[in-house]
């Protein structure tokens, strides 16, 4: 199981030619994930050296490999067209990699694409360790196991997912949500997920300072997650109040934002939060068992 | 990239929203002409970014040319200084306007709702003050609407907000095409918030935006070249234009402000916002202070990190410095040789380090590192807790 | 039964105290529609003449009145406005009567408004007779029986059904779905509902020359109605090709629109087409008893 | 409301579509000042409602100032004529533009698909003829796309059309902002058609909307004021102007063309458009045909139904004339009142007439009628039956 990608995803990279593609989908294949293809306009009938084929349009890929997943790499100028492109194609989840998009591409995107699963922009992807890794994670980190992992941030995530991994907690599926204002999958739309995923046992929501996902997680935990452990993280707790920190994402403002509100929040949800990433695995293991390598 | 009253007000004219009459000044003698042509009393306006300049004293009202160039005079150039902002801003130009005769105070704004992910209206009949203010003390008295931009704007949402928050009737005609003009402003330019406050409704009866607050998204600022270039005109973050000067991006690097009387004495470089943030919360939790913070981003070459060690301890409050990597695109290796190279150089300020590298080719660069004659750490918090104890002079 | 409308739908009137407006009001009132209310902004918290409340805004009328259905009396430039003020405030159904709206507004309003039934612009409403009117249609011409009607203009609609009311065949609901180039409901949307509708046993479709809404229609009935006789009917089958005639839809233009495709369509599809109004009783009649007033 | 091709190119150049260089010309100097001016070749090419026009003789080619000016004179004042069109159409104006050196031709159009309910995009390298004509020949070469109003364009639809449709790889570039801007004019002009035919691929490179179809949507011109005011440059059809000069829409009044070589002699008077194409119907089974058709529309009073009846009778082939109103909104005392003032004038020319009044008020407009001698039919066939015999000269 999982959620969102496992090992019969097909996967297409949007933008397969350029520098930052054309060596993740060497990363992505290395790991086992099923490239089928990808798409750079004007190189359609191509392979790449791998023997992937490339194709003009979305479209085109999706008809001649029956591709379901999307990941894409291009300029932040063309993101918004990458998404529609991919949603006009059929294709059920597109992670998006880029940076920097426009966040009312992302607004117009976000409204007119249902049914489609976006996961960022501006994110590291997902991986269901062992299965299928749609992103640009270093996969030597990750085990499979029965943790779910969701994050706003990238390096932070590697960095919770090699203290769970080296205590004997390996991951069900890891979902770098991003760090921009608008994006595509939230903390909420990960946990109705883990939910309903039989494979997942505890969950790991790994938040930051700024916006107000981390609260509307603490509800939806509060009202819909039994049966499974939630831990709760949130970075950035030193940073000073409305200092811009690398996340647009994390700007405090008013009273949601604070670390203060999310702690409260995670707290009235049952849901533990550590002071320290290295402090997960301890939270967990009074939890759940963690299964030796 | 936040807007100037004068800059945001070109704005608001171009889409159609009614603005008062005035002059936008940069000199005593514009403003003295500028009167005397046209009679009657005027308020001279500071352009400055930060808020409460009414208190600082960068309003003022004139009746005539003469008065009006004394106090011009006297605002340009004057630094007005807040509690928000207490290094203060200089006056460098002025907006000169019409003083209009107010018979009620209305407040507008559109942002983006990261939740909803949709554009969020709000409107309250109590304008002329914070906003924050009034959602405190009379929260009831805030209508909020949430636009779908699959759909747009539709006048019957300015209708309803006006009725709902019971702005006077005299609001009622104008409002819903002032509001329509302003998600026009919001979505065409790429804005993260546009806000009226106050919207006059004068004595005559005019609906006029008294005031312009308007913040674009910097990252569709390359569709308006007009607009982008604006930002040259002002106030520059010394901290972004560092950043970007290295190669980095605008929020890569900020240096932190000292806090409670605490002085921040460790300098942190990760790859990645989100540890680095991680790597500030570890060096809190080990009892010290970050003085910076930069990000290196991914897949970082050694010039990258030999430049950032450079900017990082160019803050004269580092007096040492934690660089915490864990490889994903980011090569240890690579990391390992823009240190050696740094600490190489003559031309930087040393101070002792703590490094921390794992992930991709983590091994490559631990190698580069000890031949240097350098031990990293293992795990965050043990370099945070080194690096703590070495900024307060420990070993 | 019935479709769309029946005794029990709350109706409010969007633009409730014009010229138009107020004097549909009373007439629905006369038939016996439920209407709870209207809306004419500025005029909240006043009561028509009748005692209905006015209210500034639908939400305003929805909250207070509990309407489901609306009927709109605005000008033109004014309908979009209006349509998504209804579908705003959580209208099902909303019959726009206005004429001319600019295609471009409702282009936008159908693709926008999802899961609000739209009936019209530019048509004369929707009648379960004996139940509710929402429309203009002249009441009295209408009989309640088992006949569906859907048609495309209003005053030929009347002609036809004046014609089977007097044979003994009354109607479970007669729809006029409009004239203008986009309309919210076409001819296949009413033949759904009615091949649903077990008070209706037998259906009139009354078309006219341009657009392919009879060849659509012809070809779900040909697909999906089973056991319920349909009668066809083409306005302006005399009509020179390429004039325009009053209806803006009624442009024949390529090969379908014109009489010969749509008779031929609905032959395909065994609906047998009356060569003028007053046939159409006779056709049916050999296919449905008729019920004697 | 059809616009002409400059009308059009300069829709296309608002939204930033190439279009040839070149001059509108009303005056045959005009045309060779600026040939003059600009040395080269140049094309004139008639200013006309009509198709066709290359074929009747209304594009010429001038490479010099001297050989253009008579080529204008010929033009300016010259009927052209279609099959079409056979009563042809006068030239008034000119449109002088450089003759690029095509390399290919292309065609792409964005009209409303009145079932799918969207705007549909039809593409073909088959450029530079009727796109009926391909449609027929080789419809595979038509690529066809349907664009979400809420989601609009986006450039990956241009691309994609252009792959599909294997249009030359010079257009590859420029077709997807074309196609843009194609579609923001479709949408920010509510067009019904927007045609580029041919989208020319010059030799050099450039890729050239060479010829510009625009079709607006009536019922949105109040929007476009400078728009709707080319409208009074332009032809105006008589039955439009005559609809409308008596207070009724501009479609709802149309003489309709003797086909066949027969003549439509019935007048015919009905309230609705789908009435009055039944009452057509009626007489054309009734063995006779129709001579021209007024819808009078809902509600009408008396005085509009005698402008009405004046209207019709206007028209020199009504012999006879059928008034068929079925009372709804309209009432049926209102009609026979304008009846009966019609009649009653000496102003009008009187022809045979027959009234079928039904519906609200239908037994107060009979008494009306009766008490002035006239006896209305019962049934809609009855009443053409009675109008196709009194025009033949029955009884």
């Amino acid at each position: 199981m999982a959620i969102f990608v496992d090992k019969n995803s097909k996967v297409i990279v949007q933008g397969i030619t350029g520098r930052e593609g054309a060596f993740h989908t060497q990363r992505m294949l290395a790991y086992g994930t099923k490239i089928v293809g990808g798409v750079t306009p004007g190189k359609g009938g191509t392979t790449i050296e791998s023997g992937q084929p490339v194709f003009d349009t979305v479209k085109d890929a999706v008809e001649a490999t029956g591709a379901t997943h999307s990941i894409i790499f291009v300029p932040p100028f063309a993101g918004a067209d990458a998404l529609w492109e991919a949603y006009d194609a059929g294709i059920a989840l597109a992670v998006c990699i880029t940076e920097g998009i426009p966040a009312h591409d992302m607004l117009r995107v976000v409204n007119t694409t249902p049914g489609m699963r976006i996961i960022g922009g501006n994110c590291p992807g997902v991986i269901s360790p062992g299965k299928s890794l749609i992103g640009i994670m270093p996969g030597h980190v990750f085990k499979e196991g029965n943790v779910g992992m969701i994050s706003r941030s990238g390096t932070l995530t590697y960095e919770i997912v090699d203290g769970l991994t080296r205590a004997g907690f390996g991951q069900s599926t890891c979902v770098g949500i991003g760090g921009d204002p608008i994006i595509g999958t939230t903390f909420v739309d990960c946990l109705r997920a883990f939910a309903n995923d039989p494979e997942t046992e505890a969950i790991v929501v790994a938040g930051e300072i700024g916006g107000s996902d981390e609260e509307d997680a603490a509800a939806f935990i509060k009202e819909h997650i039994t049966g499974k452990p939630v831990i709760g993280f949130i970075g950035g707790r030193s940073a000073p109040k409305g200092k811009r920190l690398g996340h647009a994402g994390a700007i405090i403002s008013g009273n949601t934002g604070t670390p203060e509100s999310k702690v409260k929040a995670f707290a009235e949800a049952g849901v533990p939060v550590a002071d320290r990433p290295s402090d997960i695995p301890k939270l967990l293991a009074s939890r759940l068992k963690p299964v030796p390598a | 990239m936040k807007l100037m009253e004068y800059q945001g007000k070109d704005l608001f004219r171009r889409v159609g929203i009614p603005t008062p009459s005035g002059v936008y000044a940069t000199a005593a003698g514009d403003v003295a002409s500028y009167i005397a042509a046209h009679p009657g009393s005027w308020v001279l306006k500071s352009q400055v970014m930060m808020g409460g300049r009414g208190k600082a004293g960068g309003i003022k009202f004139a009746d005539d040319a003469q008065h009006g160039e004394a106090l011009a005079r006297e605002l340009f150039g004057k630094v007005l200084k807040s509690i928000q902002n207490p290094d203060g801003e200089e006056v460098k130009s002025l907006l000169v306007e019409e003083k209009v005769d107010i018979a009620s105070e209305a407040y507008v704004s559109i942002a983006i709702d990261r939740a909803a992910r949709k554009p969020v209206v709000l409107v309250t009949a109590q304008g002329g003050m914070d906003v924050e203010e009034v959602a405190e003390r009379d929260p009831g008295a805030i209508e909020k609407y949430w636009i779908d931009p699959a759909m747009g704007y539709s006048p019957f949402i300015g209708r309803k907000l006006a009725f709902d928050a019971k702005l006077p009737e005299g609001y009622r005609k104008a409002f819903p095409s002032i509001l329509g003009a302003l998600y026009t402003l919001f979505m065409d330019y790429g804005a993260n918030l546009v806000e009226i406050n106050p919207l006059v409704l004068t004595k005559d009866g005019r609906v006029i935006a008294s005031d312009a607050k308007v913040e674009l998204d910097d990252n569709g600022l390359y569709k308006h070249p007009d607009i982008a270039k604006w930002n040259k005109e002002q106030p520059t973050d010394d901290d972004q234009a560092a950043a970007v000067a290295i190669g980095l991006g605008m929020s890569n690097y900020a240096k932190l402000p000292d806090e409670d009387g605490r002085i921040g004495s460790v300098g942190v470089i990760a790859n990645g916002a989100g540890l680095g943030m991680g790597t500030m919360d570890a060096v809190k939790n080990a009892g010290g202070g970050a003085a910076n913070f930069l990000d290196i981003g991914g897949g970082a070459q050694a010039d990258l990190v030999k430049k950032s060690y450079n900017l990082v301890t160019s803050d004269p409050r580092v007096k040492a410095m934690f660089i915490n990597i864990f490889g994903g695109i980011t090569r240890g290796d690579q990391v390992a040789k823009g240190i050696v190279e740094a600490l190489a150089g003559d031309d930087v300020r040393k101070v002792p380090l703590v490094v921390r590298l794992t992930g991709t080719n983590a091994e490559e660069g631990r190698a580069i590192l000890a031949q240097a004659g350098f031990v990293p750490v293992e795990t965050m918090d043990e370099g945070a807790a080194r690096a703590v104890a070495l900024a307060s002079g420990g070993k």
